[in-house]
């Protein structure tokens, strides 16, 4: 245990180095219970679930799921084991956000219908009153702004005042475009060939920043209302879709990668697992074999590498040290060798519960 | 010699101080060759560790950057099949996919990822239907805001320049950062 | 078609041989192992692409 | 520059070599990262004095690009699925599903080839990913296992000619195996190419490799290495006796996540649903098992195996710092230069190319693949214009066949180790088998199979079709006999001396190479004597040094490395 700097500090009580020995416990105190909390792999998940949903806005709604239906599966065992209430409240948050999702979906619904009949489309722009307009709305790669001056209900001039999209289509696609709209005087969607991706983009949300404008001229064109707006932005954000799904699977394999890996880094004396080939040759030498279904010599160093330590006890006890494992892996790994680490790693999880007083004393 | 006594005095202690795997059997007896092939303690560990980062360091760059549909490139070049069909003459378009990935600007202006229009003739060859001019466009807009930092090495635009490696709609950029 | 014919034929052999290698080489267990290259070649050839 | 090349690719294969022949007898994932570590130091000191510190600024992100995501996510995915598949039960339900077909008229062997030729046919990403699920199932077959219904020498067999099929497997997988790779590159002129040009030649070769390593098991590594098997053998009171049968017991569950496995394969590989990527349909598949089957994510964590995935990004890294600093086009220049050697000729280099893979055989084929096909496709007529498209088609079938089975022989934590382990052999017991299939049976048929039936596929002006099948039924029928009776005859005369042993193995897998290589030529260049000289010249040379690879004795080579080389 000569890792745990603690252990050593009250060793050394004279009088100079007494302050400095407190401060120096503190501050190893705070070190360990952080350590203590990353060395727990909930805190870990925890981390890395907030860490996706601060990284992607679009993935929030699919987390929030996700959270939901752990927590749901965790509190439901723990009720029917222990009886705690844990997830009525649950249940009661779930009731409040779907109530939330039931409201702004009814708003929703209800502008969207209203909106068919008084969209700025095609012979809509009957209803626009004459005036200029500004609206924006999202480009390829970021907020186009245009503002639309209409008379006697035809579109005389569009004029963009914010274009971040300029790269991609330049005067190629746009120019035309925009021609297009002025001879025809109303909104309507352009016939493009369909592989222009980039430019299709753009062109969807130039459209949409010129209805928005022509929306503004409408005098009662719908709008959400305030809390769908709010509702909408805190918890949905952008609809979830395809490439959100796609990404967050493999981040889910490249954070459980990473778990597994850091596992048995943090904990001292079990690294050697990782580098484990599960080519099954310790099972060989084994006398044992097989027991409660894990391949023995070699089911432990992976179930370290997992970090069930207290699995790893509860079949240590078929061990019988005979040690020909070690002899036989042929990258130097030593099973038992991991076994003793992840013994050590139980007993020091215990202590961190408070669990065994008795083994601190012995030691 | 005294340090040779210590560190075997120190090894004994700590073999000593090791707790029973089981009742009646030391640590000792399960030693290997371990200290033959680690040529330090922590090496192996570490290196698994740096892998496994770099690896979360590849997939998250492009996620954070808005670059995620590269994470999926197969690198099956089959987009190379592009050849004349592209307008300006790109030939390694799985290159450049790549180099939006990592973020290697020096990379993706050798393959001549400045001269793409994104027209979007390579995306039909994909066996994923990637959207590739989609993908360009982000790493061209981030390639352009290193050019401006000054983070490209000069030499490499240099080189560009020489070989026409520049598209007109960069060429600005490209001339601002070499002067 | 041909596709198919080359791996049932392929298929067979190859279970022929492996039967005679696992040491089963009655004619009874020969046309079996046959068989169960048959089958492995037909499989084989149903996932490729036509 | 180019110095730097040539610097950083010896530092590379200098390393890998010391880690083949055990005098660094670290993890090969170290030695990999230590090599990146290096090759980039070197990099960065003539980046600095060639184009300052900005340059060396940027080398992170160019050696990153060596990593190919797909395959590790993939695998990873696959894993998943696989230990949510142990945890639940499916193996059992499998293992009952067997028991019945054991029943049928196929029987027990037949039972077993199709069991061997599984694999190829559900066609994961990696092979590993069924092999470390279904090697333990064909273990209790065996006496140990508790069924006893095989002998040692049936079990070995069997585990060998399993692994050899699942090492091979990742070649045509549809969903981003390392065909792939070589696939895309023939898109360029084949215009479905990247649908599975290269699918058929390789499930074709695989299968007739997988009957030869069975065969070469039993007549000579068996012979070869007599003691290295810990196995136990049937009583024969036991087989008088006849079978003993156990009970199986599977759960409800585990038919369920066997269904819900078979389900996410077919939609991954079919795509009905759109175009989806794989990993999303393994994760889900997984999720859904998790949900369905009630295991933990702990059990979906006991799927991984971690070192595949960590000794791929290693070694994709090391590629990338390769690739950085130039030693992949000083290799190409090499090769390059192979060409204007008197003998070996353009037949013979790629008599050469096309075993590289087996001669220095990584943990994963990939890491060196997705730098050796560019190479390759610079042959052709994109850059050197050595080979027209379809002599590249036909180099690319016999290079890639090789290359997917190159992980199963590599000592280096390759996936013939699980094998080894799972059959209790000492490491480099079924070397000899593999290296000797994929040299002297795979590359050549997969060759033959490309120039004469796929090509003729893939360009429907071909009218000979019967013609060209007859040609391959001749090809396959000389190839197979040729190397059984090289079998055969190195297994009659095996003694008990290790070097003479050795002395016979070398020769017959010279003899192996040449009619590889002799084969490889005449597929590419047709009757042209000259050319398939050189071809047979390149395939001794590549034979050589296969054969050099293969250990001599295992026992004593064990030892060594468990107490180092003095000894």
């Amino acid at each position: 245990m000569a890792e745990r700097p603690e252990s050593n500090i009250p060793m050394r009580k004279t009088e100079e180095t007494a302050v400095w020995g407190r401060q120096a416990a503190e501050a190893s105190r705070a070190w360990t219970v952080l350590g203590e909390a990353l060395s727990t792999r909930g805190v870990r998940l925890t981390i890395y679930l907030v860490l996706t949903a601060a990284l992607f806005p679009s993935s929030r709604f699919i987390l929030l799921v996700a959270l939901v239906l752990s927590l749901a599966v965790v509190w439901g065992r723990e009720l029917s084991r222990t009886g705690s209430r844990k997830i009525f409240y649950l249940a009661a948050c779930v009731a409040i956000l779907v109530l939330g999702y039931v409201l702004t979906r009814a708003d929703v619904v209800r502008v969207d219908e209203a909106r068919i009949s008084t969209n700025p489309w095609g012979n809509g722009i009957s209803l626009v009153a004459d005036g200029t307009y500004q609206g924006e709305a999202w480009g390829y790669r970021g907020p186009i702004r245009v503002e639309v001056s209409v008379r006697d209900h035809r579109i005389t001039d569009i004029k963009t005042l914010a274009y971040p999209d300029l790269i991609s289509v330049k005067d190629s696609v746009l120019g035309p475009f925009r021609e297009a709209l002025l001879k025809a005087g109303r909104l309507e969607r352009p016939a493009l060939p369909p592989m222009y991706r980039g430019a299709e983009q753009t062109i969807e949300g130039y459209l949409n920043a010129i209805e928005a404008a022509l929306g503004k001229g409408i005098p009662d064109y719908p709008r959400y209302n305030a809390f769908s707006q709010v509702f909408l932005a805190a918890f949905i954000g952008r609809a979830p879709d395809r490439v959100t799904l796609n990404a967050l699977a493999i981040l889910f394999a490249t954070f459980l990668v990473f778990e597994y890996t850091l596992q048995s880094m943090i904990t001292p004396g079990t690294g050697r697992a990782i580098s484990c080939y599960n080519c099954a040759t310790c099972v060989g030498a084994c006398p044992i074999k097989e027991a409660e279904g894990v391949q023995m010599p070699m089911g432990l160093v992976l179930l370290t590498r997992l970090g069930d330590y207290e699995r790893v006890m509860e079949l240590s006890k078929y061990c019988v040290g005979c040690g020909r494992c070690a002899a036989k892996c042929p990258i130097g790994n030593s099973g038992p060798l991991v076994i003793a680490a992840a013994f050590q790693a139980y007993r020091r999880q215990q202590k961190g519960k408070g669990a065994s007083p008795g083994e601190e004393a012995a030691s | 010699m005294d340090s040779e006594k210590e560190r075997e005095i120190k090894h004994q202690r700590k073999d000593t101080e090791q707790p029973l795997v089981l009742p009646g059997i030391h640590r000792y007896q399960f030693f290997t060759n371990l200290k033959d092939r680690g040529w330090t303690k922590n090496l192996d560990r570490a290196a698994v560790f740096g892998i496994v980062a770099a690896l979360a360091a590849t997939v998250i760059k492009p996620l954070t950057k808005g670059n995620p549909a590269t994470i999926y490139c197969y690198e099956c070049r089959a987009c190379y099949a592009t050849q004349d069909r592209c307008p300006v003459g790109i030939t390694f378009q799985a290159e450049l996919v790549v180099a939006g990935r990592v973020g290697d600007y020096d990379r993706f202006i050798r393959s001549g990822g400045l001269k793409c229009i994104r027209c979007g003739n390579c995306q039909s060859y994909c066996v994923q239907y990637l959207p590739l001019p989609v993908m360009f466009a982000a790493m061209q807009e981030d390639t352009r805001r290193a050019i401006k930092k000054g983070i490209v090495p000069r030499c490499s635009l240099e080189s560009a320049m020489t070989y026409g490696l520049v598209g007109k709609e960069f060429i600005d950029d490209v001339v601002r950062a070499l002067a | 078609m041909l596709t198919w014919i080359t791996f049932l034929f392929v298929g067979t052999l190859s279970g022929v041989l492996i039967s005679w290698a696992l040491d089963m080489s009655s004619p009874k267990e020969l046309l079996q192992g046959a068989l169960g290259g048959l089958i492995a070649g037909f499989l084989m050839a149903a996932m490729l692409p036509h | 520059m180019e110095i730097l090349g040539y610097i950083t690719l010896s530092l590379f294969i200098g390393l890998m070599l010391l880690t083949l022949f055990g005098y660094i007898r670290t993890p090969v994932q170290t030695v990999l990262v230590l090599s990146t570590v290096l090759t980039l130091i070197i990099g960065a000191v003539f980046r600095y004095f060639d184009s300052g510190w900005n340059a060396v600024l940027l080398m992170p992100n160019e050696f990153l690009g060596g990593i190919i995501l797909h395959p590790i996510t993939a695998l990873l995915t696959g894993l998943f699925l696989a230990g949510g598949l142990k945890a639940s039960g499916g193996f059992e339900a499998l293992k009952k599903m067997l028991n019945y077909l054991r029943r049928s008229p196929i029987g027990l062997v037949g039972t077993l080839v199709i069991l061997i030729n599984l694999p190829v046919i559900a066609s994961l990403p990696c092979g590993r990913i069924l092999a470390a699920s279904l090697l333990p199932l064909l273990f209790t077959f065996g006496l140990e296992g508790g069924m006893g219904l095989l002998t040692k020498s049936q079990i070995i067999v069997l585990i060998g000619a399993f692994t050899r099929n699942a090492m091979g497997s990742c070649g045509p997988s549809p969903i981003g195996g390392v065909g792939q790779i070589g696939e895309g590159f023939l898109g360029s002129f084949f215009p479905t190419a990247s649908e599975g040009i290269l699918r058929a030649p390789q499930a074709f070769s695989l299968m007739l490799g997988t009957a030869v390593v069975a065969l070469f098991l039993k007549f000579v590594s068996k012979r070869f290495y007599p003691d290295d098997v810990a196995l136990r053998d049937v009583p024969p009171a036991w087989k008088a006796e006849g079978l003993r049968e156990a009970v199986i017991e599977a759960p409800a569950k585990g038919y369920l996540a066997l269904v819900i496995f078979v389900v996410s394969l077919l939609v991954s590989i079919f795509q009905p649903f759109g175009k989806m990527p794989v990993q999303t349909v393994l994760v889900g598949g997984a999720l859904v098992m998790v949900v369905a089957c009630r295991i933990r994510i702990n059990d979906l964590l006991d799927g991984i195996i971690l070192l595949p995935v960590t000794a791929m990004a290693a070694g994709f890294l090391a590629a990338g710092a390769l690739a950085a600093t130039g030693g992949f086009d000083a290799l190409g220049v090499i090769l390059n230069s192979l060409v204007r050697v008197p003998f070996l000729g353009i037949a013979g280099m790629l008599a050469i190319f096309v075993q590289f893979q087996t001669i220095l055989p990584l943990s994963c084929s990939r890491i060196l693949t997705a730098a050796l096909v560019p190479v390759l496709y610079l042959f052709g007529p994109a850059k050197f214009g050595f080979l027209d498209w379809s002599q590249l088609a036909v180099v690319m079938a016999a290079y890639m066949i090789n290359a997917t089975t190159s992980c199963g022989p590599s000592p280096l934590g390759g996936g013939g180790m699980m094998g080894e382990g799972t059959m209790r052999a000492e490491t480099g017991f079924i070397k000899g088998a593999y290296t000797f299939s994929s040299m002297a049976i795979m590359a050549p048929l997969a060759a033959i199979y490309m120039k004469f039936l796929n090509l003729s596929v893939f360009q429907p002006s071909n009218p000979d079709f019967v013609r060209d099948i007859v040609t391959i039924g001749e090809f396959t029928l000389v190839v197979a006999v040729a190397n059984i009776l090289f079998i055969a005859v190195m297994g009659r005369l095996a003694g008990t001396n290790a070097s003479t042993n050795w002395f016979i193995q070398l020769v017959v897998f010279l003899a192996g190479g040449a009619i590889a290589g002799g084969i490889l030529a005449f597929a590419l260049f047709e009757q042209n004597f000259a050319l398939i000289t050189q071809g047979v010249a390149g395939g001794l040379i590549a034979a050589a040094l296969i054969a050099l690879m293969v250990p001599r004795t295992l026992s004593r080579r064990m030892t060594a490395t468990l107490t180092g080389p003095e000894m």
